[in-house]
């Protein structure tokens, strides 16, 4: 195919849905039901313009294909002085698999949604919310996408940002409610906060090489830019500390330690955005980033950093994931917990793991929150699993599907988790062997999480769909929704097979087309790294594989044991854990609390109102009006602060300040006896004299 | 046309004549005219945009006549890259203003005189080559601002106009001081002939004059510097002269607000590239880190200071005082990259100041209060999003294009400026760069407080001042919306293209960087 | 002892100089305004003396105009202008104030 | 010693003596006597240095003019006998200290001036001499001088002459 | 003759003095007294006008001179008093009963003016100061039924006698130690004396003079009889006041402290006749009285006095009589600078200060009479109730501030450039920091009239608020405070002719 049309394709991508955001927000609820199908439709295209794309792509079969093309979008230069920010497009196997996996997610999603949205009786509960709804979902995707096709990473930046707004949007969808407008809040804050680290990474960036693009990074890391000393930034690298800032944003964005607080509380959003926001595709695009970015933090050796935040929150976040009962939050730890095993894999230098795991965690993802959010419309809008239960019969295919997806993440064999997963322990478990010390904690990070999360994936799916049901009303009410919303939950849990991902049968091996195409980037300066990264997962592959099926089978058995026939009950499992344990987990190990109680309300708020009364009391009042103050406590003692205080309720200003209280003494110097005018003069006559004689003579 | 400069800067006043002969029961007529008037410039700008050479560096369209003959003075205009934005700037906030100031009813046919009085101070300011003339109109603009907030502002209006006008003038005759010493030593490096005209005070190298003041001896254009920034600062304002403005925007009527915002306090940083850089590049070098080091503690001093904020017009006013921080860097580390950032993000702020104001003024007009926390300590809005979907649709933009969203026009000149500014003042650059955290904060805070959550918002009963709940919020109208769209549209055309508005200015920012270097 | 005493000049300057004083002293002390013109006129007289004095003695006076002279004259013209015009003055304070001591006069102030 | 010496000592011992009355005598009455005596003086003094016509017109106007309608205004306007001339002392210190400083100061700066002066006392009648003075070079002076001694008696009696029964001025009297 | 001529228009206003008062005597109408008295002045001008041009010339054996100094000054004064003449005519505090006699006093007035401008000598120039001086305590006094009139009258003259009494005692030491009372005669003096051979009597001697023309001027530390005589005297008096004495002392003390105590720079004249400002001095001084220092000292002092008393004052009359001392301060800074510019600036300012101060002094009579006080709650909500007259008041005082475009900015302006131009930074931020503070009180009357609402109620039955002449008259002292705003040169044009003192003398 010819490249210049993938091109176009690329840039048609986000440009459709960005159609469809301004269309939508212009006139959306003027349209036919509301305009849904402009969105859906425009998302739909891009997935088949995706395919077009990862059809070329998937023909050259080469894993440094790449087809780009750049623009210069802002000059700032002038002759003899050339500044210029370049933007452009850089499909390369990475984007392509990445906008089929987005497109296609989104493209079902907000399938989804338009069932999902509304009411029972199928109409959207409030018209404007509901186009609206759909705007935003598709600015949100055309960001995505523009962040999928940027060859640089300022568009990258650009899009991720409003990611952030659409994020910050839709998790305030339900703006009546405190606690969403709240969630909204403290999302764009947290990430914003790692979106100033980036920034000031590309900052740094941008000074020392004079360009965003990835291919003009690669070609300093190879030249030797990043690593030259003179180069260096507060004594580390230029590579080390550019690549920390920007894995700040990952940090952000992906929700890692220690700015994870956003995400779980991020669930007050309509579940379909819980799916395509913080499931499949912006909190990956933060582990996108860093895959892109994979060079520098080699080079820069931030890695290690990496694979500590990463192996952390995986298994803190799983920690956290046993003991929720919405439904939706148990999801919202599991994806913390995943993007840190994404994080992790890439911090031991499993370029590809990381990304497989991304895709395969999208799509599994996605069809879980859609399960939720489909067992959530059954409920009608109620997320306690405690109130549910023995829902499989009610909503077949939403089990079914819920299900399999439950399995991949688990990481039971034939289904895609398993392979991605095993890639990343393996990895981990050879990065172990090879450090030593203290990375076998990261080692038994990723297996205790494993074993968590099947335990408590298949606590959720018992809790729901087997057992007794504890909501009898809403339970015999409960029914699957239209087509709209089953055919996405089918079609992404058959994608969670594991052959989709290698083309070949065995289930045990991950090795396929993914691996083969998805390769870091072939530079010389990673060869001998990407080596040794490679020689990791090769020794730990079957030790692991053995190790992660045990983990696995042992946390499922367990939740079986005690949610699925109930011979352990579930107090008792808590009760041998002593009690701090359980408030840390109850108060999501006080980041909250210290967030918010602590660094905002005890300190930042404090501090700016302390300012403001700085700035009132004495930048204003002190360099302007304070000085009067002085001025008073010391006239007060002469009996003239009646006429200065007097003055000064409609003086103030500079009026109120020195001059007023010297014009007052003036007034008693201006008693009205001539006489005194007269000493006055006459006095201030010789002192001026005596004064004028000292100075010349 | 011939003349277009004077045109632009003095058609106005015909447009005041004709009001002020009008009839005064003949209101709405006298508003009619006004925007009939203000649109002549709007349209001459224009013209001025399609008669504007940006290839060159040099002034264009010069106007020059002799004017006081006694003091060397000329009446003398022209246009550059620098002023140009600020120019169009200029007849589009004029003219906006007068739609946002249409349910004016006290002393109508005053209100708008003086609005016409001063759109001549701004525009003859951008557009003066001559420092005298530049000093005229700087003046000239501190009577009718001191009336439009003194007599059609609010509560406190004598307050904020006396503060305003007081700290003005304190920073102007700092200026005039500043200003005359150039003139008297221009005369030593030009021929003996003292000079007010930029072009040749910029010619003088000052270096070789030195002054004593009680016995020290001081350099003349280190002085001078001072004696200027002081002039300027003022108006910016920096920190720490900003007091009088979260004052005066309060109480001053939300045209003035806008057009405060919006063009007033560009003069500041426009005198600072104009003044202090083309004709005073040696100090300027030297002192330039003082400019640095008070616009990032004005950035966050007055990030901080709205996130604090219980008034939404404080708030927004506290934000300038953060946001013309951002300009102060970039127009400071001398780098293309800054100093472009900085004139755009003057001309940004323009529009999304304008816009915020623009939209306090909307609120205000329906509630008749500003709190977002009343002084009982309750939520003065809330949940308006519910009732009144588009208005928070169009503050949403206001706000997103002034926390620098990207596809917003404040993202392009925020990064542009801590482009420019990290190779050269890491550290700096990194303090400042929690502004933007704090920016985010203050203003998504203020949104979750008055358009989200349930709907709560409380309406102010103008005769008794009580507080008590509103029912309903009338939705945006259509002269609000000739305001605010076109503000709207210029902010996501800048946040998306920003190429034509940076070619404008690019060549003339350029060639003033080396001059100062 | 006393020879040349007329024709020392310092001593004319002294006398000027305690009228001068005397009359500055009189004028800011007195308690009746009449009493501040008697203070005015003696200041005057402390100028004219010294006029006549200068004239008489100091070289280069020019005889042939009698400066001093002539000064002293307008001194004592004016002087009665000036005491009619604020003897009438001060009549009409006390028409209206019964009262002439300046230190009551204090209507106008501050 | 010359008999104008003794005359000369004389004056100036009653000018100073009148000089101190006129300042410290608490009764007005009795320091416009007083002052009558220091004109006196000087006038002697005038005639001393030989300006016949100036001792003259300073006893024709001002001991015969203006010291009476000085006297005149005091007996109108005070209840002589029962008046308080005085404050309170404190009110003396600094002008006195003034005039003390006055007097310490200038005869230091006479002192200091060493103001050479002509020999001899050249007491020679100047009636004809200022005569022609004041039609030759100070013609324009002295004629201007009636016109101010016009408008001046003008304003003295617009201001001191009784009320009209002006019922309008009366209204506004405050 | 020739000497004659020149004294013509005093004559001439002297004339008609002596008419109008004997006139009077059979006829009460007012608008004859008023059209007579303006015919008078309006020929005196008409007689000065047609001398400019001729070379500067003394006369009456050196009493007076007669340059484009001294014309500019008459001019100057002559147009005051007629200012004054038509401010006083539709005022009610000049009282039917004694109209005649007041426009006689203000005639005769005028002559002293004049003769303050163009004396030379010392005897002249006291005669002209003491005229001045008496006849403005008479009219201090003119509005007799009124207490305060009369306690203002009382005060100016206790003030006025004293201080005309040291101005005479300086002269009489200045006479002692030179010899000369001519002032051009003083400059040979000078010229030929070195300077550390004069005694340091010169110096009390001047300092004395100054004192008695300080008073004039309402320079600190001479100026504490303003406000309270201003206040008291009816307010056209004071309107007239505040410019005509004043300025006319300015034209005293310039001439007297240029003519007797400097040398002119060779070449400085010229230079400035181009239009160019020169930084060095244009004059040497001589003598050993370094009076630009001194005056430097009582012009700040002046300033701050003036200004900050302003500040907490609440009658308008009270606060011009402030702000007329803070004007004074500024003007001396013109002097004190010891070059021509300053004396450019001077005259300059003197003429605008003319128009702004009798224009806001007429609006506070307007204001007296019809609401019945002048003070700032009459003054509240002017604009609602006569918009014109706020306007102009408000023009009036932006110009009194020193606001572009008025005419006071350019005033400053000039003054400015003269003391900039000398390097005097410091006297400069002086300057610029009191005209921020007076900002503060100017400003208190125009937030009265145009900010607050209506305070005091109309007085019933005084409706006659204004006529067409008087808004007509009032709009033609608006056009200046614009127009020498905008324009100066065809002013200083004038002006660089006037401010030539030496130039053929």
């Amino acid at each position: 195919m010819e490249q210049s049309n993938l091109i176009t394709y690329a840039i048609l991508i986000p440009l459709l849905p960005l159609a469809a955001y301004f269309i939508q927000s212009a006139v959306g609820t003027r349209l036919p039901r509301m305009g849904d199908w402009v969105s859906t439709g425009a998302i739909f295209l891009s997935f088949l313009l995706a395919t077009q794309i990862f059809s070329a792509m998937w023909g050259a079969h080469d894993p440094s294909w790449v087809v780009a093309k750049s623009w210069t979008w802002v000059d700032l230069g002038s002759a003899g002085l050339p500044v210029k920010f370049d933007i452009g497009v850089r499909l390369d196997n990475l984007s392509a698999v990445m906008l089929l996996m987005v497109t296609l997610c989104a493209t079902l999603i907000h399938l989804f949604s338009t069932g999902y949205m509304r009411d029972h009786h199928g109409h959207p509960a409030d018209g404007y919310r509901y186009a609206s709804f759909f705007s935003y979902l598709s600015l949100f995707t055309a960001a995505m996408l523009g962040l999928v096709i940027s060859d640089n990473l300022l568009t990258l930046f650009m899009c991720w940002e409003v990611m952030g707004l659409c994020s910050y949007l839709l998790i305030g969808f339900y703006r009546h409610k405190h606690s969403a407008a709240n969630a909204s809040i403290k999302a764009f804050m947290t990430t914003r906060v790692g979106d100033t680290g980036l920034f000031l990474g590309m900052l740094a960036l941008f000074a020392l090489i004079g360009s965003f693009q990835f291919e003009e990074i690669y070609k300093a890391l190879q030249d030797g830019i990043f690593t030259d000393p003179k180069n260096s930034l507060l004594g580390f690298s230029a590579a080390a500390m550019i690549g920390f800032l920007i894995f700040c944003g990952t940090v952000g964005k992906s929700a890692q330690f220690p700015l994870q607080v956003w995400l779980p509380d991020a669930m007050e959003g309509p579940t379909p955005v819980s799916a395509l926001i913080h499931a499949a595709t912006m909190v990956a695009a933060g582990v996108y980033l860093i895959i892109r970015v994979f060079p520098i933090l080699d080079v820069g050796n931030v890695l290690p950093i990496v694979a500590g935040i990463g192996g952390f929150t995986a298994l803190f976040a799983a920690i956290l994931a046993i003991k929720q009962n919405d439904i939706k939050k148990v999801l919202a730890y599991s994806t913390l917990s995943q993007l840190g095993y994404m994080v992790l894999a890439l911090g031991v230098g499993n370029f590809t793991a990381s990304f497989f795991h991304l895709i395969t965690h999208a799509v599994f993802k996605a069809c879980l929150f859609m399960c939720s959010g489909s067992v959530i419309y059954a409920m009608h809008h109620e997320q306690d699993m405690r109130h549910m239960g023995g829902l499989a019969k009610k909503i077949p295919f939403t089990f079914w599907s819920m299900f399999i997806a439950t399995l991949a993440i688990a990481g039971a064999p034939f289904f895609s988790g398993f392979l991605s997963k095993d890639m990343i322990l393996a990895s981990v478990l050879g990065y172990g062997q090879h450090h030593g010390g203290l990375s076998w904690l990261l080692v038994v990070s990723g297996f205790v999480t494993a074993g968590l999360t099947a335990f408590y994936m298949f606590r959720l799916v018992f809790m729901t769909f087997f057992g007794h049901p504890h909501d009898h009303h809403h339970y015999d009410e409960a029914h699957e929704g239209g087509w709209n919303m089953w055919f996405p939950l089918v079609t992404l849990a058959g994608l969670s097979l594991w052959v989709v991902y290698t083309g070949h049968v065995n289930p045990f091996q991950a090795q396929g087309w993914f691996t083969q195409l998805i390769q870091p980037p072939k530079l010389p300066i990673l060869a001998e790294s990407v080596k040794e990264y490679a020689e990791f997962e090769h020794h730990g592959h079957v030790p692991a594989m053995i190790a992660s099926l045990v983990v696995a089978t042992l946390g499922i058995f367990f939740s079986w044991l005690v949610f699925g026939a109930k011979k352990i009950p579930a107090a008792k499992l808590a009760g041998i854990w002593p009690n701090f344990v359980h408030k840390a987990i109850d108060n999501l190990y006080f980041f909250d609390w210290f967030y918010i109680k602590v660094a905002i309300q005890k300190g930042l708020m404090p501090f700016a109102k302390f300012w403001t009364i700085v700035d009132d009391k004495v930048v204003d009042r002190g360099m302007v009006d304070g000085l009067g103050d002085v001025a008073n406590v010391a006239k007060g003692t002469i009996n003239l602060i009646d006429d200065v205080v007097v003055d000064r309720t409609f003086v103030d200003g500079f009026g109120g300040g020195i001059p007023s209280a010297l014009g007052s003494s003036l007034k008693v110097l201006q008693n009205g006896q001539v006489q005194r005018y007269l000493s006055v003069a006459v006095v201030a006559l010789m002192l001026l004299f005596f004064f004028l004689r000292g100075v010349l003579f | 046309m011939s003349h277009i400069l004077s045109w632009l800067t003095f058609f106005p006043l015909i447009g005041a004549v004709v009001i002020a002969f009008m009839p005064s029961r003949m209101d709405s007529l006298v508003k009619w005219v006004a925007a009939a008037t203000m649109a002549v410039p709007l349209v001459l700008a224009a013209q001025l945009l399609g008669m504007f050479d940006q290839s060159s560096t040099a002034f264009q369209l010069v106007e020059q006549y002799d004017w006081i003959s006694s003091f060397n003075i000329q009446y003398h205009l022209g246009v550059d890259g620098l002023s140009i934005l600020m120019v169009l700037l200029t007849a589009l906030i004029s003219f906006l203003a007068i739609f946002a100031s249409w349910n004016i009813k006290k002393m109508v046919k005053g209100y708008f005189i003086m609005l016409m009085l001063l759109h001549v101070g701004m525009m003859g300011c951008f557009l003066a080559l001559d420092f005298f003339l530049f000093f005229v109109f700087w003046e000239v603009m501190l009577i009718p601002m001191y009336f439009l907030i003194g007599i059609w502002g609010g509560e406190k209006k004598e307050y904020a106009a006396i503060k305003f006008f007081l700290y003005t003038m304190f920073g102007g005759v700092f200026m005039l001081i500043g200003m005359l010493a150039l003139y008297f030593f221009s005369a030593d490096a030009n021929g003996g002939v003292s000079t007010f005209n930029f072009l040749e005070l910029a010619k003088v190298d000052w270096s070789q004059f030195k002054v004593a003041i009680f016995g020290s001896q001081f350099a003349v254009d280190k002085l001078v510097w001072w004696f200027l920034f002081l002039g300027f600062a003022v108006k910016v304002p920096v920190w720490p002269f900003h007091t009088w403005l979260p004052w005066a925007h309060v109480q001053a009527p939300t045209a003035v607000s806008i057009i405060l915002a919006g063009v007033l306090l560009k003069l500041g940083t426009y005198g600072f590239l104009r003044v202090n850089y083309q004709l005073l590049p040696d100090a300027t070098l030297a002192f330039k880190y003082a400019l640095v080091i008070l616009g990032v503690i004005g950035v966050i001093y007055g990030a901080f200071c709205a996130l604090a904020q219980k008034d939404l017009k404080k708030l927004v006013a506290y934000s300038s005082v953060s946001h013309m921080g951002y300009v102060l860097v970039g127009m400071a580390v001398l780098t293309p990259a800054g100093i472009q950032g900085a004139v755009l993000q003057m001309f940004n702020h323009g529009l999304s100041a304008a816009m915020m104001f623009m939209l306090v003024g909307v609120l205000y007009d329906r509630l008749h209060h500003r709190y977002i926390v009343t002084p009982e300590g309750k939520l003065g809005f809330g949940g308006i999003a519910q009732k009144a979907p588009w208005i928070t649709a169009i503050w949403m933009v206001a706000v997103f294009a002034g926390m620098g969203l990207p596809g917003l026009n404040g993202f392009i000149s925020e990064a542009l400026i801590f482009l420019g500014s990290f190779p050269v003042y890491r550290t700096e650059t990194v303090i400042m760069s929690i502004g933007i955290v704090l920016g985010a904060a203050y203003l998504l805070w203020m949104v979750q407080r008055v358009f989200l959550g349930p709907f709560t918002t409380l309406h102010k009963d103008t005769s008794t001042g009580a507080l008590h709940a509103a029912h309903e919020i009338q939705e945006i109208t259509g002269r609000e919306l000739i305001v605010l769209a076109p503000l709207g549209a210029l902010c996501l055309w800048v946040g998306v293209y920003p190429q034509p508005f940076i070619n404008l200015m690019k060549n003339t920012l350029n060639q003033l960087i080396e001059v100062v270097k | 002892m006393l020879a040349g005493l007329s024709t020392n000049l310092g001593l004319y300057l002294g006398l000027s100089a305690v009228f001068f004083a005397f009359g500055v002293l009189t004028v800011l002390t007195r308690k009746n305004a009449v009493g501040l013109f008697m203070g005015v006129e003696l200041m005057l007289n402390g100028a004219a003396l010294n006029f006549v004095a200068f004239q008489t003695f100091r070289p280069g006076t020019h005889d042939s105009w009698l400066h001093g002279h002539v000064f002293s004259l307008f001194i004592i013209i004016l002087a009665a202008i000036e005491a009619a015009v604020a003897l009438a003055i001060v009549l009409r304070v006390f028409a209206a104030r019964r009262t002439i001591d300046p230190d009551r006069a204090t209507e106008l102030r501050g | 010693m010359q008999l104008v010496d003794f005359f000369t000592l004389l004056f100036m011992l009653m000018g100073v003596v009148s000089a101190v009355l006129v300042a410290f005598h608490p009764n007005v009455l009795y320091a416009a006597v007083a002052l009558v005596f220091s004109l006196l003086s000087v006038a002697g003094l005038y005639g001393v240095l030989g300006a016949d016509f100036l001792a003259a017109v300073q006893l024709i106007i001002y001991v015969g003019g203006i010291i009476v309608v000085i006297l005149f205004a005091i007996m109108m306007s005070e209840n002589i006998y029962r008046a308080r001339f005085r404050d309170a002392a404190g009110k003396f210190v600094i002008p006195t200290a003034v005039a003390a400083l006055l007097i310490a100061g200038f005869l230091k700066l006479f002192h200091d001036a060493k103001l050479e002066t002509r020999a001899g006392l050249n007491a020679i009648p100047t009636t004809e001499q200022m005569g022609r003075a004041l039609v030759g070079p100070y013609a324009l002076v002295f004629q201007y001088v009636a016109i101010v001694l016009l408008a001046g008696l003008i304003g003295a009696v617009v201001v001191a002459r009784p009320h009209h029964g002006n019922p309008e001025s009366e209204a506004e009297k405050k | 003759m020739r000497s004659l001529f020149y004294v013509s228009p005093p004559l001439l206003l002297s004339f008609f003095s002596v008419f109008v008062l004997i006139a009077g005597l059979w006829i009460r109408n007012h608008a004859f007294l008023v059209g007579t008295s303006l015919l008078g002045l309006g020929g005196t001008a008409g007689l000065y006008l047609s001398m400019i041009g001729k070379p500067a010339q003394d006369a009456f054996a050196g009493m007076l001179i007669f340059d484009h100094f001294g014309l500019f000054f008459s001019v100057f004064s002559v147009l005051v008093i007629a200012l004054g003449v038509i401010v006083s005519a539709r005022s009610r505090e000049i009282k039917e009963d004694r109209r005649s006699e007041y426009y006689s006093i203000l005639l005769a007035l005028c002559t002293g003016l004049i003769f303050m401008g163009i004396s030379n000598h010392l005897l002249m120039a006291y005669l002209a100061v003491e005229t001045v001086s008496i006849l403005s305590y008479t009219l201090a006094g003119f509005n007799r039924e009124r207490n305060v009139s009369v306690e203002a009258s009382m005060k100016y003259v206790v003030y006025g006698s004293m201080a005309s009494a040291i101005m005479v005692y300086g002269i009489s030491l200045l006479f002692g130690v030179t010899g000369e009372l001519e002032m051009t005669g003083l400059r040979e003096f000078f010229a030929k004396t070195p300077a550390d051979q004069l005694p340091h009597l010169t110096w009390i001697a001047v300092l004395l003079i100054f004192a008695g023309m300080g008073y004039k001027i309402s320079a600190a530390p001479m100026h504490m009889w303003t406000p309270d005589v201003y206040e008291g005297a009816p307010t056209p008096v004071s309107a007239m006041f505040s410019v005509a004495p004043k300025a006319a002392g300015f034209a005293l003390l310039v001439r007297f402290l240029v003519t007797a105590f400097t040398q002119p720079i060779e070449g400085s004249m010229e230079a400035l006749a181009t239009g160019i400002p020169v930084s060095q001095a244009s004059f040497n001084l001589v003598g050993n009285f370094n009076w630009p220092l001194f005056l430097m000292a009582s012009s700040g002092l002046t300033m701050f006095m003036g200004n900050l008393a302003a500040l907490s004052q609440v009658s308008i009359k009270r606060i011009l009589a402030y702000s007329s001392i803070a004007h004074a301060g500024y003007m001396l800074m013109g002097i004190s600078t010891q070059s021509t510019a300053g004396i450019y600036a001077i005259l300059f300012y003197v003429m605008v200060y003319c128009f702004m101060n009798i224009g806001a002094f007429w609006i506070a009579s307007k204001v007296d009479d019809v609401m019945g006080g002048d003070h700032l709650k009459h003054f509240r909500g002017l604009v609602s109730r006569k918009p014109f007259y706020a306007i102009s008041m408000a023009v009036f005082l932006f110009s009194l501030v020193g606001i572009p475009p008025f005419a006071g900015f350019m005033g400053k302006l000039y003054l400015f450039r003269a003391v900039i131009g000398r390097e005097m930074y410091f006297f400069g931020l002086i300057a610029a920091i009191n005209s921020v503070i007076s900002l503060y009180y100017y400003m208190k009357i125009v937030k009265a009239m145009f900010f607050d609402a209506p305070e005091v109620e109309m007085p019933a039955g005084k409706t006659a608020f204004d006529s067409r002449l008087t808004m007509t008259f009032i709009a033609l002292l608006v056009i200046p405070n614009i127009m020498f705003g905008l324009f100066t040169d065809p002013l200083m044009a004038l002006i660089s002719e006037a401010a030539r003192i030496f130039t053929g003398s």
